[in-house]
């Protein structure tokens, strides 16, 4: 099982992308596919996202490897995405397949959390939740993890949460 | 008899002597360079230089003293939470009694120079083992009044390694004394002579005698109480300025003690000097082959910082019960068969 | 060959005789030490170890070579290097004096990562091959243009002799004097 | 002292001699000087990534031991805290919180670009700058400075102390108060009572 | 005191070696803070419940050295990112900006030529056996072990002076850019590589002798910190962590990148997951690694020079910059790259770093910056074994898993 020869990523991600697509089609969940560089997205509805889970996760993909969370304020969502890899089962592993929900950008915006289905996401979605403020019901810690409580209301990864750059002539003492 | 002759007669009486010069100068000195040695041996194997610039021709001897000074003059530090007495007495308590067997120990032959009347030498032995195990007491205590999770899993640490290695050390310190059949330090020591020492006539008690001398004075391997790692200076953390060179001090000096304790018992002590008459070849001599022997063992003890980590506190005490008694029992055993063959 | 997983099995070492064998092994190789230490610290002031040629220090502007198009400022990560105008003589008619502009360093900011020698289209700025310079305030540190293009003064040099680290096969780095004793 | 007059004749010049010796204080400060400059021990805190070229520093290339600075782990037996890089906001009370816990005379040392003005992250939300934070005393450039610039600190540090007459100043008159810092401890640590 | 404790662990181990007791414990715990100024932590805080001597219940509190790496990734443009991205793991400076540029590397479309490549994996491993040493030396001082941190830290020189000698640097080289490397090798290059390489194999037999197979420190390791290969998958562990764990995971491997294909080495992975087999781990990558850099020398002494940028970068390089690129072998940067532009769209660019997978997702709106950059790095993965690890163990077996799993906090707060 571990004798692993230097195998084409892109053939072995071709193969994840259709066990993950059976594993979904299979519970009956709606979902779309985006092709980024070296991964795929699977991006269902809200209410599918815990089902979804649950199928990829008895499909093989074990470990969450990032959640990453991308704000739209033009759009008025967050779209977020567990990507998830695979250690046990040796046919995909290492492909990465995306899991994600968009998440429209409210007050307070939610979505269930994934601990549950699988541990690795328990700090991600922490440090999700302290960077944008969104909360993930059902985590059964939900604090900021990296920053403390003031700065973490400033919900610093937003895109309205704005650093400002020095420009090339900015800051120099007046002499000669 | 005037009031000088009191005064001198108290100040020449041996154990003060002893106490003044051994207990504050000599040990004081010999805390310095085993420190010194400490940290300069352990910086050889780890290839760099060690304490070097405070006087490059001594290679970096008086850093030691910068370090005793520094601590003299800094400030003084007590938390609001300590207990302020037990915290203050202390580690001054613990000196104290670190150096008072110093008073008790013969290092010489000759009946004028010893500490104590020849009719209480008979115990010299007992009594010197009796005041090693006090000072560890004054450890807990400091851990205790300082108020602090650090401090406290220290002094708690300390109390699980005394009651490791006390039996050890007595029983392993008595095996000479059974195979010769007397507790006086002087009667073991005349009894070795010239070539009959303990070293190779009981190794064993020996090798269990340098084991306890390394527990109990927290050396590598055993340095649990103090293991940074998890409770940072172990009970000593909250000490500062002149409390914590008194706390360190007392280490090094119970070390220096067990150094004594080691060279007479197993060493052949003032041998190959046979002390005579004055005061240079009565005692002079005799107690500086004592002391260079002890030193010996002292600097030994410290070099294994440079090879061992440090065990887990469970593993020293496991290794302590099972490993270590039954080979001080065994060194017993074979002072008991020497004391039958009748080699002494 | 490609690269392979290889699983091996964990060496084990247990029982008396390889307990005792163990620690001698550990005391001898320490012992070993002790006696030939094979040591190459740099004794600090006195000695100090010369870097080599391409060496990242401080960087040092030419400034004759500048041809002032900003582009150290703008690629530099940290916003060290500013851009300030200064009047230099005309090139044509030399009564006259036009505007240019130089860049100044900050070396609070300076990270040392060499973007700017490399984007520098002129090489006007290179770097010093040393480093070990202590400050004991905060505005000595903001190097002005005339600052800028003087090689910063080394107290190190006047103290102690240069050395070399050598990579060696036994010692692993030896000390060796950069350059031959004078006289 | 002249032949053979000292004990008996001038007692007053005797006692004046002996009260400058003992009460002036000229040798003791050059004492406690030269000690603290050679005891400088650095407290284990390790505020950001130059912790790896103070490891160095200590390491045998560039042995900060030779000068008798002693990495040490308790603040309560240490004398000097160097700040490795980054102070971040969450960081920034434990630094303060450790100098405090430091017994006087005690000095710093600012490493590294960030710990400056910043260096590259002058613009992030997370960050203070340590001069804000503890009085600092020698600053040294660069991302990350090299252990020879961390030993000519050292060496700086060194010779401040035995030419100003740094500790001994401060052990005759207390708490150094020519430097304050910028930022109060409430700012610093107010978030520990918060939680949301 | 502390009511009403949640009980984590009781996760059964496939190997038997070890199940943590979840028994129900009242109320009378004793709280410690390991850290952050604790000459046991680094940069974090553990609190850590004990009952007796017990760890019930750890509570990691990451986020001391958090410097908003990808906050400021998005304002800075392409380049400036890489020394920015860099300080996370500045010990290991080249792995931990491969990610980056690879992943700008496929959103760009563009290749870096075989030499580049070469250097860049150069330079790659002799950071790894870098940050194996210097987890080493600090996995010494958690032990008490103060010579294993001198040797590791004196051994750690010579390979600074090699990376110095490549790059000009001594940890913080800025050496991939997107499509190239930045300086080629010096001349005497290869000679000091293959000595430094002698020299290394020596002291990984002395490293055994003094540390590896000392009583004291093995009995410290051995069955310590057990983590089997499930628990591992679920926690999502990475790096020489999880093969320890029998997991065979190495990005090397699963999507080879640079030079790595071509060259010939093996992945070691163990099976106990405990604290010795995570150390020997890496030791033994310590060894491919040295392999790898033989390798990549013998490659690049071999084959003639040829410059070590992009082609399209290259062609637009006047004669000034061809010339320094002939004579210095050092790549100049042109002044469009300050502000370029690279096409929209997202990526994931990963690498074997040191301490294991690192992940950047690049997010390209087509502007001057990226619009999104997430860097998930080894060991915020590994952070969370500690809350999961820890309970059960003795408080003194603390440093040695600590030290074992080779955490290091700036490159996991970031």
């Amino acid at each position: 099982m571990l004798q692993a020869p230097s195998r084409d990523y892109s053939s072995v991600l071709g193969l994840a992308l259709e066990k993950a697509k059976n594993a979904l089609s299979s519970k009956g969940i709606v979902f779309s596919v985006e092709e980024g560089k070296g991964f795929y997205d699977i991006i269902v509805e809200r209410e599918y996202l815990v089902a979804g889970a649950t199928a990829l996760k008895e499909a093989g993909f074990d470990h969450v490897v990032s959640l990453t969370v991308t704000d739209y304020p033009k759009e008025k969502k967050f779209r977020l995405v567990y990507h998830l890899t695979s250690y046990l089962d040796y046919e995909i592993a290492g492909a990465i397949i995306g899991l994600g929900v968009e998440v429209p950008r409210s007050d307070r915006p939610s979505v269930p959390s994934l601990t549950q289905v699988w541990r690795s996401a328990e700090f991600q979605e922490r440090e999700v939740y302290e960077f944008f403020g969104i909360e993930f019901e059902g985590h059964p810690d939900l604090r900021p993890l990296l920053l403390t409580p003031p700065v973490a209301e400033l919900r610093p990864l937003r895109k309205d949460f704005v650093v400002r750059e020095e420009n090339i002539y900015e800051g120099v003492p007046k002499s000669g | 008899m005037s009031v000088l002759d009191t005064v001198a007669s108290l100040i020449f009486y041996p154990p003060i002597w002893q106490l003044l010069i051994l207990g504050f100068g000599g040990a004081l000195v010999v805390a310095m360079v085993a420190v010194w040695f400490e940290r300069k041996a352990a910086a050889r194997v780890q290839r760099r230089i060690g304490p070097y610039w405070a006087s490059p021709r001594l290679g970096g001897l008086m850093h030691l003293m910068a370090d005793m000074l520094r601590y003299a003059f800094q400030q003084v530090v007590i938390p609001r939470t300590v207990d302020f007495w037990p915290f203050i007495a202390a580690p001054i308590f613990g000196m104290a009694l670190s150096i008072l067997p110093f008073a008790v120990t013969p290092l010489t032959s000759n009946p004028n120079f010893w500490p104590l009347p020849p009719a209480l030498m008979e115990y010299s032995l007992l009594v010197a083992l009796a005041i090693t195990t006090l000072p560890p007491i004054f450890i807990i205590v400091s851990g205790w009044a300082a108020n602090n999770p650090f401090t406290i899993i220290g002094g708690v640490r300390e109390a699980f390694i005394i009651l490791s290695y006390e039996l050890i050390a007595i029983l392993s310190l008595f095996a000479p004394a059974v195979a010769v059949g007397s507790l006086n330090i002087v009667d073991i020591v005349q009894a070795q002579g010239l070539v009959k020492w303990f070293i190779v006539l009981n190794p064993l008690a020996f090798l269990a005698a340098i084991l306890a001398v390394a527990m109990s004075t927290s050396a590598f391997p055993f340095e649990i109480p103090e293991s940074e790692p998890e409770v940072v200076a172990g009970p000593f953390t909250e000490y500062s300025g002149i409390l914590y060179a008194l706390n360190m001090g007392g280490a090094y000096m119970r070390r220096f003690v067990f150094g004594l304790l080691i060279s007479l018992m197993f060493l052949g002590g003032w041998y190959p000097i046979v002390p005579g008459e004055g005061f240079i070849l009565g005692y002079a001599l005799p107690s500086l082959v004592v002391v260079v022997k002890a030193v010996v063992v002292v600097l030994a003890i410290s070099f294994l910082r440079a090879i061992y980590g440090r065990y887990r506190l469970d593993q020293a005490l496991d290794m302590a019960w099972r490993l270590v008694l039954p080979l001080t029992l065994a060194g017993i055993l074979l002072a008991l068969v020497e004391a039958y063959l009748g080699i002494f | 060959m490609p690269p392979k997983v290889a699983v091996k099995p964990l060496p084990k070492r247990g029982g008396l005789l390889a307990g005792v064998s163990d620690n001698l092994a550990a005391l001898m190789i320490g012992i070993k030490y002790f006696l030939n230490p094979k040591r190459f610290s740099i004794y600090y002031p006195k000695e100090y170890p010369e870097l080599r040629k391409g060496y990242r220090g401080f960087i040092i502007l030419n400034k004759q070579k500048c041809i002032s198009c900003a582009a150290c400022a703008r690629i530099c990560p940290s916003a060290a290097m500013k851009m300030i105008r200064v009047p230099v003589p005309h090139p044509k008619e030399p009564e006259k004096t036009v505007m240019k502009q130089f860049p100044v360093i900050n070396y609070q900011r300076c990270i040392f990562c060499g973007y700017c020698v490399d984007i520098c289209p002129t090489e006007a700025l290179y770097h010093v091959n040393y480093h070990d310079i202590v400050y004991e305030n905060l505005a000595e540190m903001f190097w002005d243009l005339d600052t800028f293009q003087k090689e910063p003064e080394y107290p190190t040099a006047e103290e102690g002799i240069p050395v070399r680290l050598m990579i060696h096969e036994e010692y692993g780095l030896l000390k060796v004097p950069a350059r031959e004793k004078q006289g | 002292m002249q032949e053979g007059k000292a004990y008996v004749g001038n007692l007053d010049v005797t006692a004046k001699r002996a009260r400058d010796i003992l009460l002036g204080k000229v040798p003791l400060d050059k004492v406690v000087d030269w000690a603290t400059s050679f005891s400088l021990w650095p407290v284990h805190l390790t505020t950001s990534c130059c912790s790896t070229e103070f490891a160095a520093t200590f390491s045998p290339r560039v042995d900060g031991e030779q000068f008798g600075a002693l990495p040490w782990v308790g603040p309560r037996q240490t004398n000097l805290i160097i700040i490795e890089g980054t102070v971040t906001k969450k960081m920034a009370c434990a630094v303060r919180l450790t100098w405090e816990q430091m017994p006087a005379p005690k000095f710093a040392i600012a490493m590294g670009a960030c710990a400056l003005d910043g260096g590259l992250f002058y613009n992030s939300y997370n960050i203070v700058k340590p001069w804000q934070v503890i009085p600092i005393d020698i600053y040294l450039p660069g991302c990350p400075p090299r252990p020879e610039t961390l030993a000519r600190a050292i060496v700086t540090l060194q010779r401040k102390i035995r030419s100003k007459k740094v500790a001994s100043t401060w052990v005759r008159e207390g708490w150094r108060g020519d430097i304050e810092p910028v930022i109060p401890k409430e700012d610093l640590c107010g978030w520990a009572a918060k939680s949301i | 005191m502390v009511e009403d404790v949640r009980i984590y662990g009781g996760w059964k181990d496939e190997l038997g070696l070890k199940v943590v007791p979840s028994k129900k414990i009242g109320k009378d715990l004793y709280e410690v803070f390991i850290g952050p100024q604790h000459p046991g932590s680094g940069h974090m805080r553990i609190t850590v419940r004990l009952d007796g001597d017990i760890i019930v219940e750890a509570d990691p509190d990451i986020g001391y050295v958090h410097r908003t790496m990808e906050k400021l990734g998005e304002i800075r443009g392409w380049i400036k990112p890489i020394p920015l991205f860099e300080r996370m793991a500045i010990h290991d400076a080249c792995n931990i900006t491969m990610p980056y540029v690879l992943a700008v590397e496929k959103l760009m479309g563009v290749e870096p030529p075989l030499r580049a490549k070469y250097l860049r994996s150069l330079l790659c491993e002799i950071n790894r056996i870098g940050a194996h040493l210097y987890g080493f030396a600090i996995f010494g001082v958690f032990l008490g072990h103060s010579t294993m941190y001198m040797w590791a830290m004196g051994d750690r020189e010579v390979f600074i002076e090699l990376a110095e000698a490549l790059t000009g640097a001594r940890l913080t080289h800025s050496y991939p850019l997107p499509g190239g490397a930045r300086r080629d090798i010096p001349a005497d290059f290869p000679d000091m590589a293959r000595r430094a390489v002698n020299y290394m194999r020596k002291r990984l037999k002395e490293y055994e002798k003094i540390f590896l197979n000392n009583p004291v420190i093995r009995s410290r390791l051995e069955g310590v910190g057990v983590i089997s290969k499930g628990l591992a998958a679920e926690l999502g562990i990475v790096g020489p962590n999880a093969r320890a764990s029998g997991i065979g995971y190495d990005v090397r491997i699963v999507e080879p990148y640079d030079a790595y294909p071509e060259l010939d080495f093996e992945v070691p992975v163990f099976r106990e997951g405990d604290a010795l087999a995570r150390t020997m781990v890496r030791v033994e990558e310590i060894k491919q690694s040295l392999r790898i850099i033989e390798q990549a020398v013998e490659w690049l002494e071999k084959n003639p020079r040829e410059p070590i940028v992009d082609k399209y970068l290259y062609g637009k390089y006047p004669p000034l910059h061809k010339k320094i690129m002939e004579s210095e072998g050092r790549a100049k940067l042109l002044p469009i790259s300050a502000a370029m532009k690279v096409p929209k769209g997202r990526a994931i660019g990963r690498a074997e770093t040191g301490r294991g997978e690192t992940i950047y997702y690049v997010e390209s709106d087509g502007g001057v910056n990226p619009y999104r950059v997430r860097i998930v790095t080894a060991s915020a993965r590994n952070a969370i074994a500690f809350k999961y690890v820890l309970p059960g163990h003795k408080i003194m077996d603390l440093p040695a898993i600590y030290g074992s799993l080779d955490y290091f906090p700036p490159e996991s707060d970031r």
